[in-house]
C-alpha cells in the first residue's frame, strides 16, 4: 500500500490548505504519510502543487508519479495528467471531463451553504472518500481547524466535505488507501521542527529578513513567541539580523536568525565577527537554487563549500545539515548546546524540500529545556573573557554580572583589548583553533543505512537522506548490494572515521542535488576519500527514491 | 519530483493589483514621450513590484533584492546618455536599499526611481515593509507593528533630494504627470513614490482607502519651498497629498566630472 | 620580518585630537552620574573614534565597521536592564552603518548614539566621510567632494527620533550637558551628534574654525517643535547650533512588549 | 653585498617618507631594491618601520635583522637595536647614546635653514652618506619630489640631506652599499602596479569603500584618473561598490572594486550576481589577518578558500594571485581580459606585505591600450543576452545599441527574463558551467623555480613568491635539494598539470601565510595533491627567505 495524492492548481487556489488537510486527516489516522510542495515565485496563478504519499511503512522521499491527480484547474490537469499512474485517477475541478471524475468544487461548496473558499473542504472530502478512508478523521480534523470559528463554519465544512464524498461514490474502490499502522499521529515540517526546537532549547530573540525557503521558521517562532518568551523582530536586513544576534548572545541569550543563501552572503562578515569574539550564534540557511535570486522558490543543496568556507580569518565552526523533520528537531537543539559548549557559531543547512516536507513525528517535545549555556555565573574582578585554556574555550562571563566583559572584533589580548602584539595574536589565535579539536571530538559519526557489507555506498547529505534512503531499499530489492552513509553534520568531518566506513568498497557515489559534487569535494579535501562518482541533480526539484535507484546503473 | 518541464510563466502578479496600473501608465508614458527604448534601461531589485522590466520592452537589469539603486547609478556612469529608471518595492529600496537611496540622493546621479509602495512585502507573503503603518498584523507582525512608518518623502526632502514626487496607481493620469515630470528631470535623482494597492496582503490600505485620501496638491504650492514640502511630507491620514512636493536644483554628478566633458564612458572606451 | 613580539599599546590617538576630550567627558559623566560600570556596555564599530570604549572601564562590544548600532540593539533586547551607549565615528555610523541608523530610529529602542562626527575616515587615513563639506580634498577626493553632506540631525528629526542633539568636544561642559540628557532620556532611541575636530586629517574643520561658529540654543527653543528642531538642523556655515534640538515622544520598542514585563529576557532565562 | 637598512619610528615620525625616498634614490642608481613596510593601524604613535633591503643582484625578499638601523625615537632605539646584525650601524635620531651614530635630525634641519619635517631629508643624506653612495641620485630624488614646491624648498632639502651626509662622515666606510648594476631605475609597489594595470587595461569606473591594505590601488587610480579617463568614486558601503560595478559593467565598460576581508564578505552576494549575469568584474582583494577586524595593518593569506568558494550557487570564476609587482601589473590586466573573454567575475588577491612591497621594475608600461571587451557592436534585432553556445560564453551586446540586453539574477531563459521553467534552468545553468572548460584552457600553469629534479618542492602561492624564491636558493646553497612551484592563478586549478609537476618528489611542503594550510587544502580538494606538509605563519608578519630555510628542517 503506496499511494500518491498529488492536489495540484494556481497559486491562490488553495493547494496548501487542502493538501495540509489531507495529511493531517491522514496522520490523524495513524497512517504513515511524507508531504513535499513545489511552488512558483509568485502568488497567484501558475502551477503549484502537493503531494501526499501514503503508505503502511514509514516514508522517507516523494514518488514522481500520482495514483490521484487532484487538478483545481483545466491547465493542471493538460500539464500534469501524463504523470498519472496507470489505473490512477484524477479528481478535476470542473465539468466533465474525458476519464476523469469531474466534480465543481466551488459551486459545491456554496450548493450546501458553504463559501468558495471551502471548495479545497469538498475536495478534502472526496479524495478521503476515493480511498475509502475512514470520514471521523477528516471531520475531527475540520473542526479543530475551524473550531475558532464558530459551529457554523465547522458545520458548513463538513457538509462540504460530507457532499465532496458523496459526488465520488462511484467511483470509490477503484484505489485503496493504506490502513492506519503505529505511526505517530503528530506530524511536523521540516521548518516547524526547527523552529520548535529553537523555543524549547531555549532561543530568547530571533532576528531575521525574510527570505524563501527559510521564512516559515521565523513566522513560526512568531506564533510561539509569547508562550515560550521570546523575541521575534523582523530586521532590516541580513546584516543588521546577525550582528544583532551576535549582540544579544553576547548579553547573554541563545539567538539566532534564518536566511537563504543570499542572506547568508550578507551575513559572512557577521559570520566571521562571531567566530572571532567566539559567540555561539545559530544561522539557519535554508538552501535554494542559485547563483544570485536563482529559482527562490525551488530546492538544492549548492551553498555547501560555501557555508564551510565563509568569512575571512580563520575560525571554528559547526555545520549540520538534518535529513528529516525530526534530525531538524534534534539537531537544532544539538547545534545550539554544541555552540555554547565551544563558543562559536555554528549554521542548520536545509533547503526548501525539507522546509515544506511533513511526515509523521514521534517524540517532538513541546517542553521548555533550555540548554546549558556555559556562563560564569560570578566570575572574579580579575576576569578574564579570553582566557587561554588548554581546550581553547574560556570560561564566559555576560555583562551586568561582577565582571566587566570585553570583546573586540580586532585582535585582542585575553582581556578583550585590541591588541598589536603578535605574539597575543598567535597565542590567542591558536586558543580559538583549539576548539576545533573539541568540535572533532563531538562530531555526530554519519548514519549507516543498509547491510553492512554493501559494495556500493551512496553518500548523502542534509535533505538527500529520505530519497537515498528508500534508493537503497529499492536497489537491494532488485539484488543489489547497496547501503547510505548519511552526513548530518558536514564540518568538521572526521576523517578516520569516514576512512574506515568506505574502505575497500566497490562503488561510492555521492548524491546531491547540485552541479558539482561539493561533499564529495569537502571529502577530498579533508582526505577522506579519493575518487567517487556523482550522482547530481540541479534543475531545483528534489530527488526521488526511483531516480537514484534507475540513474544508479549497477 | 515531477520530470516534466514547466511552462513559460505570464505575469505574476495577482489580479487587481496595483502594479498592472504602473506597468500600463509606465508603457504610455515611455510611448508618448518618444522615448527610445534601446536608450531606456529598466533597473529593479527583488520582489513583486521588481518584477515589471519583465513586462515591458526596455534593457533590463534585473539585480539584487535591495540594490538596484546602486546597480542604476554603475549604468548611468558608464552611459550617462541611457534613460535609467529604477520600478521597485518599498522593501527593496526603502528596507533593504536603504543606505543606498540615502547616499545616491546625496551624490545626485540622474537615475529615476518608481518605488512601487504596497506597505508590505509582496513576494515572500507578506511581511511588514518599512512604510507599514502602526499596528499591521501579519504572520511575522502578529502583534502588529511597532516601529515608526518610514517617510521616504520626508527623509529625501531633509537630504535635499533634487525631485521628489508622490502619486497614486489608482490615478493614472495624475501617475503619467509623474512619470513624465520625473524623465523631464534633468537635475539629478528623481524619488517617485507611488502608492500602490496590495489587494492580497495588505487589505488595510486597499484602492478604496487610497482613493478617498489622495488629495492633489494644489497650484499654489511651490516645490521649491523645503518647509512646505516637508509639510506636505508630513501629512498622512486622513489626508495623502500627491503631486510634485519638492524640487532642489544643484549640479548633477555627471555634470561636475571632467572626465564626462569627452562623452559617456562607454563611448570614450577605444579599441 | 622582525621575530620579536610588539610592545602592548597605548591609547592611539594623535595628539590634539577631539576624541580625548569626548573619552574623558565620557568618563566625568559616567563616574558623576553614578553609573554602574558593571551596567554600563559601550558598544562601537571600527575607526578611530570606535577605539574609545578601549580607553575607559566598561563592559565592551567593539564590533564591524558601520554594526554598531545592530549590535547595540541586540544587546539592549536581551538585557533592557543594561545601559548600552555606542561611541562611534561619522564613517561608521552615517555611511556603513546608514541603514541601521534609519530603522533603528524608527524601532525606537533606549540605546543612545554618541557619534564623534570627525567629517573624515581618520583610521584609513583621511578620505572623505558622508558628512565631509562639498569640496573637501582627499588624496582619493583629489578634485574634491561633490556629494552633499548627510545631515544626521535633519534625518533624525524627520524620522521623529526620540531624542536629537548636538554638541562639539572642544565645549566638554556642553558635552556633559548633552550626554547627561542622552542618558537620562528614557524614551528610546537617542542621537548625539558630536563635532569632533581631527587636525591630522581634516585641516579645515579645526578647532578653531568649529569654535568660532557654535552657537548654543537658547531656552526658548522647544524641542518638540518639528518645524523649530528642522529649522536648527539645517543651519551650517557660519552658525552652528549645540544643544538638544529635537523630542519627541512615543512608546519605546522595550515597553510594548509582552514578553518584557516578566523582566530581561537573560534574566528569564533559567536553567 | 645584501644590505638590510631599516627605517623605524613612530607613526607620523615621517618613516614612509624617508623610506621611499631612499628607495627611489638607490633604484635611481640601478641598484637593486626590495622593500617592504610594517605599521600599526594608528595614526601617530606606535611602532612603524620600513625596511630596505639592497644588493647587487635582483631581491624578491625581506630579511629578518638589518645591517643599518635608523631610529627616529628611543622607544624604537630600544626596541629593534637587538635586530641589528654583528658589524651593522645604528643611525640615532636624538642625543649621543652608547655606540650609535647620534644626530638630533629635527634640530640639523632646522640649523640648516628647513623646516622639522626636513629631518627625513638629513636621514636620507646620512644613510646614503654612510653606504658610500654616490650623491648625485638622492640630489636629483630630491629635485623631483620637491620640485613643484620651487627651488628654494628643494635647495633647503639638499642642504640638509648634505648635512646629513657631513655628520656621518666618521662613519663611512663601516658599511658598503652594493654598486651600480643592470636593475631598472624604476620602482613599483604592488599596489601602484595593479592600478596602473587597470588604468592602461582601459578600467573605466572603479567605486571602493577604503580598508587597508587595499586602499592603496584606488588612490593611486583617483590620481590617474583626469589622465586615463577614469570614474574614481567611494562608494557608501562595499554593496554598494560591487553592485555599482555589475552595473557599470553591464553598461559596457570595465569596471573594478577593491577591497580587504571583511569589505570582500560583504561584497559576496555581488560576486554571485556578476555569475549569473555573467558580469565580468574585477576585484581586487587585499588580504590581512582575520577573523573580522583583526590586524588591519598586517599580512596574512587566510581568504582563499573563502575566495574560491564565495557566493551561493554554483558559476564560474577566476582567482589570482601575483607573487610580485610585476605579477601584479601582468596579472591584473589578464585577469581582466580573462572576465571579458569568459564573462565572468574575476578575484585577484594580494596582502598588505605585496601591497605596500616596492622593487625595480622593468617594463611597467604606462600607455593606454584598453583590452577587448569582447562586444557585439551590432547586434541583431532578435539579439538574445544568453544564447546557448558551446563554449558557454554568449555574444554579448551592451544596452544603447540595436538591440535590448535583458540580464536578470533570477533564472532566466536565454533572452534574459526570468523563468520557471526547469529545462531552461538546466539548460543556462549548463551553459554557464561550461565556461569553466575556456577558463581551464587558459589556467596559468604554476612557475617552476630550481632545479628540475629536485627532491623537495616548495608550493606558494600569491605573495609567498620572493620568500620562498630566495629560501630556494638558500637551500641548494647549502646542499639540500630544492625547487619552489609557484602559483599565480589559483582557481580553477589544471590538476594533471600539477600532478605531473609534483609526481615522485621526496617532500612537498605547502608555505602559506596562514594557519590551515588553505592552498594545500584546496590541491587535495581538486585531486592534485594527496599529503603535503605544511610550512605556515599567522602572526600578521610576511616570510623572510631566512626564515623558511631555516624551519625546513631538512
Ligand atoms: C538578500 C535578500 N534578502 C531577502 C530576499 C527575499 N525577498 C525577496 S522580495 C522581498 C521583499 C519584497 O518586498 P517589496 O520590495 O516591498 O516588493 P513587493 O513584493 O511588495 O512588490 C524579500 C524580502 C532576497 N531576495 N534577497
Ligand atoms: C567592512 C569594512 N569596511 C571598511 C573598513 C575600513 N575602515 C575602518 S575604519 C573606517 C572609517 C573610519 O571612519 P569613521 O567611522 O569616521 O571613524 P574615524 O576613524 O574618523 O574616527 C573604514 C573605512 C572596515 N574595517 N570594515
Ligand atoms: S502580492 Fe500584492 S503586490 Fe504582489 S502581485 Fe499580488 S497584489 Fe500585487
Ligand atoms: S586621525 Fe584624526 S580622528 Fe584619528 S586620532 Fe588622529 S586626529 Fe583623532
Ligand atoms: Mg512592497
Ligand atoms: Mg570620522
Amino acid at each position: 500500500m503506496d499511494l500518491n495524492i498529488r492536489i495540484a492548481g494556481a497559486a491562490g487556489q488553495g493547494v496548501e490548505t487542502t493538501g495540509d488537510l489531507l495529511v493531517e486527516t491522514f496522520a490523524g489516522q495513524a497512517v504513515h504519510c511524507f508531504s513535499t510542495q513545489t511552488y512558483m515565485s509568485r502568488i497567484r496563478g501558475g502551477l503549484n502543487w502537493y503531494d501526499i504519499r501514503i503508505a503502511d511503512r514509514e516514508l522517507f522521499s516523494g514518488r514522481g508519479k500520482a495514483d490521484l491527480l487532484v487538478a483545481l484547474n483545466e491547465d493542471t490537469l493538460n500539464w500534469l495528467r501524463a504523470d498519472v499512474n496507470d489505473g490512477g485517477l484524477v479528481l478535476f475541478n470542473g465539468a466533465d471531463n474525458d476519464g476523469v471524475v469531474a466534480i465543481e468544487f466551488e459551486s459545491v461548496a456554496k450548493e450546501v451553504g458553504g463559501s468558495a473558499i471551502m471548495a479545497n473542504t469538498v475536495a478534502a472530502g472526496a479524495v478521503v472518500a476515493l480511498l475509502g478512508h475512514d470520514f471521523t478523521g477528516l471531520e475531527s480534523g475540520l473542526r479543530e481547524r475551524f473550531g475558532r470559528k464558530g459551529d457554523e463554519v465547522v458545520d458548513a465544512n463538513i457538509a462540504c466535505a460530507r457532499k465532496g464524498a458523496e459526488l465520488v461514490a462511484d467511483h470509490v474502490g477503484k484505489l485503496t488507501g493504506p490502513e492506519s499502522s503505529d505511526a505517530p499521529t503528530a506530524i511536523c515540517s521540516g521548518n516547524e521542527a526547527i523552529g520548535l526546537a529553537a523555543a524549547t532549547a531555549g532561543v530568547k530573540f530571533v532576528t531575521s529578513y525574510p527570505m524563501t525557503p527559510s521564512t516559515g521558521v521565523i513566522t513560526f517562532l512568531a506564533n510561539v513567541a509569547d508562550r515560550y518568551g521570546i523575541v521575534v523582530e523582523q530586521a532590516e536586513d541580513e546584516i543588521a539580523a546577525v550582528n544583532m544576534i551576535c549582540g544579544a548572545t553576547y548579553a547573554g541569550v541563545p539567538a539566532m536568525t534564518t536566511t537563504s543563501g543570499g542572506g547568508f552572503a550578507l551575513m559572512v562578515e557577521g559570520l566571521a565577527l562571531a567566530g572571532m569574539l567566539e559567540l555561539p550564534i545559530y544561522i539557519f540557511l535554508g538552501q535554494r537554487p542559485g547563483p544570485a535570486t536563482g529559482l527562490p522558490t525551488r530546492t538544492a543543496q549548492q551553498d555547501l563549500l560555501f557555508a564551510v568556507h565563509a568569512g575571512h580569518g580563520e575560525f571554528p565552526r559547526a555545520v549540520f545539515a538534518p535529513g528529516t523533520p525530526q534530525q531538524c528537531y534534534d539537531l537544532t537543539r544539538h547545534a545550539l548546546e554544541i555552540a555554547h559548549e565551544y563558543q562559536t557559531p555554528v549554521i542548520l543547512m536545509s533547503d526548501q524540500f525539507l522546509a515544506d516536507v511533513r511526515k509523521n513525528c514521534r517524540g517532538l517535545d513541546t517542553s521548555y529545556r533550555p540548554i546549558d549555556r556555559h556562563i560564569v555565573q560570578e566570575p572574579p574582578e580579575d576576569y578574564l573573557r579570553y582566557t587561554v585554556t588548554e581546550s581553547g574555550v574560556s570560561p564566559r562571563a555576560i555583562p551586568g554580572s561582577k565582571a566587566l566583559v570585553v570583546v573586540d572584533s580586532d585582535e585582542h589580548a585575553e582581556d578583550g583589548h585590541i591588541t598589536d602584539h603578535l605574539e597575543v595574536r598567535v597565542r590567542l589565535q591558536d586558543k580559538r583553533m583549539r576548539k576545533l579539536q573539541g568540535l572533532l571530538s563531538d562530531v555526530l559519526p554519519p548514519d549507516w543505512y543498509g547491510p553492512t557489507e554493501a559494495e556500493h555506498v551512496l553518500i548523502a547529505w542534509g535533505s538527500t537522506y529520505g530519497p537515498c534512503r528508500e534508493a537503497v531499499d529499492l536497489i537491494n530489492a532488485s539484488g543489489g548490494s547497496a547501503a547510505m552513509l548519511h552526513f548530518s553534520q558536514v564540518w568538521p568531518l572526521n576523517v578516520d572515521g569516514i576512512r574506515r566506513m568506505l574502505g575497500g568498497r566497490k562503488r561510492i557515489t555521492a548524491v546531491e542535488c547540485n552541479q558539482t559534487g561539493q561533499f564529495a569535494s569537502l571529502l577530498r579535501m579533508v582526505g577522506a576519500v579519493s575518487e567517487c562518482e556523482l550522482l547530481t541533480r540541479y534543475d531545483g526539484m528534489p530527488f526521488a527514491a526511483e531516480e537514484i535507484a534507475r540513474r544508479i546503473a549497477p | 519530483m515531477i520530470e516534466k518541464p514547466f511552462f513559460d510563466s505570464d505575469i505574476a502578479w495577482c489580479p487587481g493589483c496595483g502594479n498592472f496600473s504602473i506597468l500600463r501608465t509606465l508603457d504610455k508614458t515611455v510611448e508618448e514621450a518618444g522615448i527610445d527604448r534601446k536608450q531606456l534601461v529598466l533597473v529593479s531589485g527583488i520582489g513583486q513590484a521588481a518584477k515589471l522590466p519583465h513586462y515591458t520592452q526596455a534593457n533590463v537589469f534585473n539585480g539584487l533584492h535591495g540594490r538596484a539603486v546602486p546597480a542604476a547609478v554603475g549604468i548611468k556612469l558608464a552611459n550617462h546618455e541611457l534613460e535609467v529608471v529604477i520600478t521597485s518595492g518599498d522593501g527593496d529600496m526603502y528596507g533593504e536599499g536603504g543606505n543606498h537611496l540615502l547616499h545616491n540622493i546625496r551624490r545626485n546621479v540622474g537615475v529615476k526611481a518608481f518605488v512601487h509602495n504596497n506597505m508590505v512585502y509582496g513576494l515572500t507573503k507578506g511581511q511588514a515593509s518599512p512604510t507599514s503603518e502602526i499596528g499591521f498584523k501579519t504572520k511575522l507582525q502578529v502583534h502588529g507593528v511597532m516601529s515608526l512608518p518610514f517617510n521616504p518623502l520626508a527623509i529625501a526632502i531633509a537630504e535635499q533630494c533634487s525631485f521628489v514626487a508622490r502619486s497614486f496607481a489608482g490615478d493614472p493620469k495624475h501617475l503619467q504627470e509623474m512619470m513624465v515630470a520625473a524623465l523631464q528631470h534633468k537635475g539629478g535623482f528623481a524619488l517617485l513614490d507611488i502608492l500602490q494597492p496590495c489587494p492580497t496582503y495588505n487589505r488595510v490600505n486597499s484602492f478604496k482607502w487610497y482613493r478617498d485620501r489622495v488629495r492633489k496638491i494644489g497650484e499654489e504650492h511651490d516645490p521649491y519651498d523645503r518647509q512646505q514640502a516637508l509639510d506636505l511630507a508630513f501629512r498622512w491620514g486622513d489626508e495623502i497629498p500627491l503631486g510634485l512636493i519638492y524640487k532642489h536644483d544643484r549640479p548633477t554628478f555627471e555634470s561636475q566630472l571632467e572626465v564626462f566633458k569627452k562623452g559617456a564612458l562607454v563611448a570614450q572606451y577605444r579599441q
